[in-house]
């Protein structure tokens, strides 16, 4: 039982293994592979809920000289969302990729996808962090060109240069906080740091390049292309998953490690291009022609969302008031990850059926492909914010944030993006709805329709009737800088 | 004594170095570049490492040192001879 | 202490100059030189800090973090070359 | 004084060469200028690193940084010489903004490094490493750190070589190989071959008690690799098929089983019972050093190989075979 948190970090990576020596058999590895981790994640999340954080010191080495992996509500919420998402998106790969020429690299890239995002929320230490981000970065932007379109090569290339510029400004930051603290290890630097020269620009440097890598506008230009043109499973957990992993790692650095630190102006700037992420990526959404570009540029908006929450998480004392807001935001983003996926699944069975993806000419999905349409108007549903989403709760949490800190001027950005999410919703529910011959006659179930229905599902019933639970994990905190 | 000795080597063998650098950066054509570059480095390179190996004192790290001396030779004697070579070929072309 | 200053300034400078070429270049090898540029400059910053004089022994960690990086570092190059080949022959197509 | 400053001499002429070059690698205009202005940064790095007294790096980044960088970079300049380059124009103003935020924020980094150097001899985690070394198993500082106290963080480096080398194989086919050489060459490379890899196999051993490891050596035997398919071996030394994809798996499996393996009596995962320790070390790294030459290679063979078969190839073999 002291090694359960290696678990959900060394089976994906064993069964990667695996996959790669035997590509004939890599489909049932590959789903196998993406299923124990689950397993794992939910024994981690069972027992972080029944008796608080966990820690493994690695090696047994004291953390600081050795690297310790630690469990805490945050994290576990994170695991929860990638093993649930990768576990669904994972059935419909093995459908999607069934004759694929390459489906035996995909697996391996896939579970190897998996251990990053995995090692990347459980790591406590600033160093691993970066070996991680590197990891995730990495296997992103091969399986982002494994369509192997012009278009996917060239995003593909776009992100993982500017990926890397990210990494580095981060691991820059990492040095100079070892140079000013001697420690790498996270739980003992949230004592360590004390507000002053060094923190400040340890901290703008780590930010900026995670702002990178979570594609803050106006740093948001390498996402839409990198997401619209890779493969649909593929587009799903990125969209989902890999852009929260920075996120994730903002909040820890911003709330637990540099408590204390970071100043009001500083996260009214981050709020202010979330604002103008909020507004632009909703435009765009709605200007797209095709189907997975909104999708993308909707990913702009929502993430737009999270840093909202920055200005309102700063302003707030340590204590309930906070953790009412972190739980809010935490609850967007699973939802935002839980509605994304299923979209850019649904999407891809439109297209595998029609051919194509432009909005204008799906009419008829609706009569040929029901559950289909179903899941884009479920998910669409969270993503616009409409009750009884998991989304609808946490914008509402966030709007009594707006009144409790006295920061009206976000009200009207918020209205603004969720009537323009509304808008491109409703304009596309209005196309598939409407009749037509755009997707060929077909009203049989397929295998791929179900996981991305029931993670639509997850997105509006079950995270908004469970929301409870995410507010209880969220103050579970690992770290003594923050939190509890 | 020996130091000085030593010092000597090593700085004659530098000043190898340094004429066979401006030979590299003045001479005309390739092939007298080269063999500029590889003569006065091969030689340098040899005094250093004796002045050195004089420094050091221990036979063993003398037979190291002679050990990277003559690889050295050899690579620079190969890549040299390659060199010429493909410039020999491309202008027969 | 202030060789360690030194090198450890080299290094910011050298950051800086990599994450300038990458903003302004715009092809793909250039930007790859830049980086690794700006990675040489984050190592160096790391190697200093390890460098405590020569009479105590140097701190291994920041040591064995730099081979760490460095590694990542090739990797992320050759991937990035791969690319950057697949979309010239496509272009050559 | 005077002699504080006659020995700051070296490493003033080391910065400032060391900025030189990089000014020149990244301003030239001429890639292949820049290629080998950027391998003659990474050789007087290695310099810099001996300077400060860390012998492991000077090996890895002649070898890694320098060698193995420069010599991909130096065939991909092979393919860039048939596509077309376009040189963009960046405007005037967005220089100006650019140069002045590299101006302040290196100003801003220096200033936090000048501010930590004075404030108090930094001790950080020298001397605990040190100091716990007679319980890792070897007697290398840097790899203690590196496959005992932070293993966790060089296993997932090696996973992170393999994905870049998967990435590599996915993307297209290998290049193409080199016309046989001429008999002067040939002769190096039959010197220089087995000496390569004698030299590996010395610094995977010696790694445990002097400057060397399993990086180092992958890399010298990836040399030994280049050396040949420059000599027109066009596999360059490595195995097909399987054989090939378990060299791949070896060094990460290898070490993920030893992690695994370790805590079935008990222990916590990678934690090496104190007595073996050395051993295991050792088995991990030689699993490691094929891994990563292996790897190292197919990165510079630049593609996949045709032994490389895809699921695809697998079942049409077996319908050929029935």
């Amino acid at each position: 039982m002291n090694n359960l948190l290696i678990w959900p970090v060394a089976l994906p990576l064993l069964t990667a293994l695996l996959a790669l020596l035997w590509p004939r058999r890599s489909n049932w590895i590959g789903v196998a592979g993406t299923g124990l981790p689950l397993l794992a994640v939910l024994l981690v999340s069972w027992q972080v809920a029944a008796s608080g954080p966990l820690e493994l010191a690695l090696g047994g080495w004291a953390p600081g000289l050795g690297i310790a992996l630690r469990a805490d509500g945050l994290s576990v919420l994170m695991l929860l969302m990638s093993a649930l998402v990768t576990m669904a998106v994972a059935v419909y790969a093995s459908v999607y990729f069934a004759h694929a020429e390459r489906r035996g690299e995909f697996w391996v890239l896939w579970l190897l996808l998996i251990t990053a995002l995995h090692a990347l929320f459980l790591s406590g230490d600033l160093f691993n962090l970066y070996v991680t981000l590197e990891l995730l970065g990495l296997t992103a932007v091969v399986l982002a060109c494994l369509g192997g379109s012009r278009e996917s090569l060239q995003a593909a290339l776009r992100y993982l240069v500017l990926g890397l510029l990210g990494s580095l400004t981060f691991l820059i930051g990492v040095a100079l906080i070892y140079a000013g603290y001697g420690t790498l290890d996270m739980a003992a630097l949230g004592d360590a740091i004390v507000a002053g020269p060094t923190a400040w620009v340890a901290l703008s440097l780590m930010t900026g390049g995670l702002l990178i890598k979570s594609a803050l506008f106006p740093l948001h230009f390498w996402l839409p292309p990198a997401h619209a043109n890779a493969p649909a499973p593929v587009s799903a957990v990125l969209s989902a998953l890999v852009v929260k992993a920075a996120l994730y790692l903002i909040l820890r650095l911003w709330l637990e490690l540099f408590d204390g630190v970071v100043t009001q102006a500083a996260a009214v700037i981050v709020g202010v291009l979330g604002a103008i992420a909020v507004v632009w990526g909703s435009w765009a959404a709605l200007q797209a022609e095709r189907l997975k570009l909104m999708a993308a540029y909707s990913t702009v908006a929502q993430l737009g969302y999270l840093f909202m929450f920055m200005p309102l998480l700063a302003a707030l004392p340590e204590g309930a008031g906070r953790e009412l807001a972190l739980g809010a935001l935490v609850l967007l983003a699973l939802t935002h990850g839980f509605a994304k996926s299923a979209f850019f699944l649904a999407a891809g069975i439109i297209m595998q059926r029609a051919g194509h993806d432009r909005i204008a000419e799906l009419g008829g999905t609706a009569r040929s492909l029901p559950v289909t349409a179903f899941t884009i108007a479920l998910a669409g549903v969270a993503l616009i914010g409409l009750p009884p989403s998991g989304s609808f709760l946490a914008k509402w949490q966030m709007l009594s944030t707006l009144f409790v800190t006295g920061q009206w001027v976000w009200l009207p950005v918020i209205a603004v993006g969720t009537l323009l999410a509304g808008a491109y919703i409703f304009r596309l529910l209005g196309h598939a709805f409407a009749p037509g011959e755009g997707v060929g006659p077909s009203l049989s179930v397929g295998r791929e329709e179900i996981p991305a229905v029931l993670l639509a599902l997850i997105a509006t019933l079950l995270l908004g009737f469970w929301a409870s639970a995410v507010w209880e994990l969220v103050p579970i905190s690992a770290y003594a800088g923050g939190g509890a | 004594m020996i130091d000085l000795l030593a010092l000597i080597l090593v700085f004659s063998g530098i000043a190898f170095f340094f004429f066979g650098a401006i030979g590299l950066l003045r001479l005309p054509d390739l092939h007298s570049r080269l063999h500029a570059l590889t003569k006065a480095d091969n030689l340098g390179l040899g005094l250093v490492i004796v002045g050195v190996a004089l420094l050091h004192g221990s036979p063993l790290a003398a037979l190291k040192l002679l050990l990277i001396w003559l690889l050295v030779l050899l690579g620079s004697a190969a890549s040299a001879h390659l060199i010429s070579q493909y410039a020999l070929r491309r202008r027969r072309q | 202490m202030t060789q360690v200053l030194l090198y450890a300034l080299t290094g910011a400078v050298l950051f800086m100059l990599g994450v300038r070429a990458a903003l302004l270049r715009d092809t793909v090898l250039p930007r790859l030189l830049a980086l690794n540029v700006s990675g040489a400059g984050v190592f160096l910053i790391f190697v200093s800090l390890a460098y405590r004089g020569d009479s105590l022994p140097t701190d291994p960690v920041p040591h064995a973090l730099v081979l760490t990086g460095l590694v990542v570092a090739v990797s992320a190059t050759a991937l990035a070359l791969a690319l950057n080949r697949r979309l010239r022959e496509m272009d050559n197509e | 004084m005077m002699s504080q400053s006659l020995t700051m001499l070296p490493d003033l002429v080391l910065a400032a060469m060391l900025i030189g070059l990089a000014w020149a690698a990244l301003s030239s205009d001429d890639l292949r200028r820049g290629v080998v202005l950027f391998i003659a940064f990474g050789l007087l790095l290695a310099i810099v690193w001996a300077r400060l007294h860390a012998p492991d790096l000077a090996l890895a980044e002649a070898a890694i940084g320098a060698g193995l960088s420069g010599a991909l970079l130096l065939v991909a300049l092979r393919d860039e010489a048939g596509g077309k380059e376009t040189a963009g124009r960046v405007s005037q103003v967005s220089r100006w903004m650019v140069d002045l935020f590299a101006l302040i924020m290196a100003c801003l980094i220096g200033w936090v490094l000048w501010l930590t150097m004075y404030a108090e001899p930094a001790e950080r985690l020298a001397q605990l490493a040190n100091s716990m070394l007679e319980h890792s198993g070897v007697s290398n500082p840097v790899t203690a750190v590196l496959l005992n106290y932070r293993a966790y963080d060089t296993l997932l480096e090696l996973v992170v070589v393999l994905t870049a080398v998967l990435g590599v194989l996915v993307v297209g086919r290998e290049r193409r190989g080199y016309r046989q050489a001429g008999p002067v060459f040939c002769g190096l490379v039959h010197w220089l071959v087995p000496l390569l890899i004698v030299t590996a196999g010395y610094l995977l051993w010696v790694g445990a008690h002097a400057p060397g490891g399993a990086f180092q050596a992958g890399a010298t035997l990836a040399a030994a690799g280049i050396v040949l398919r420059l000599a027109g071996n066009d596999a360059a030394g490595l195995l097909d098929g399987m054989l090939l994809r378990w060299s791949l798996v070896a060094g990460i499996g290898l070490f993920l089983l030893v992690g695994l393996g370790v805590t079935i009596n008990g222990g916590l995962f990678l934690q090496y019972p104190e007595a073996w320790s050395g051993s295991l070390i050792l088995v991990i790294e030689s699993a490691a050093t094929a891994s990563i030459a292996a790897a190292l290679v197919l990165a510079y063979r630049g593609g996949r190989p045709d032994g490389w078969l895809s699921v695809a190839d697998y079942d049409n073999n077996r319908e050929v075979s029935r």
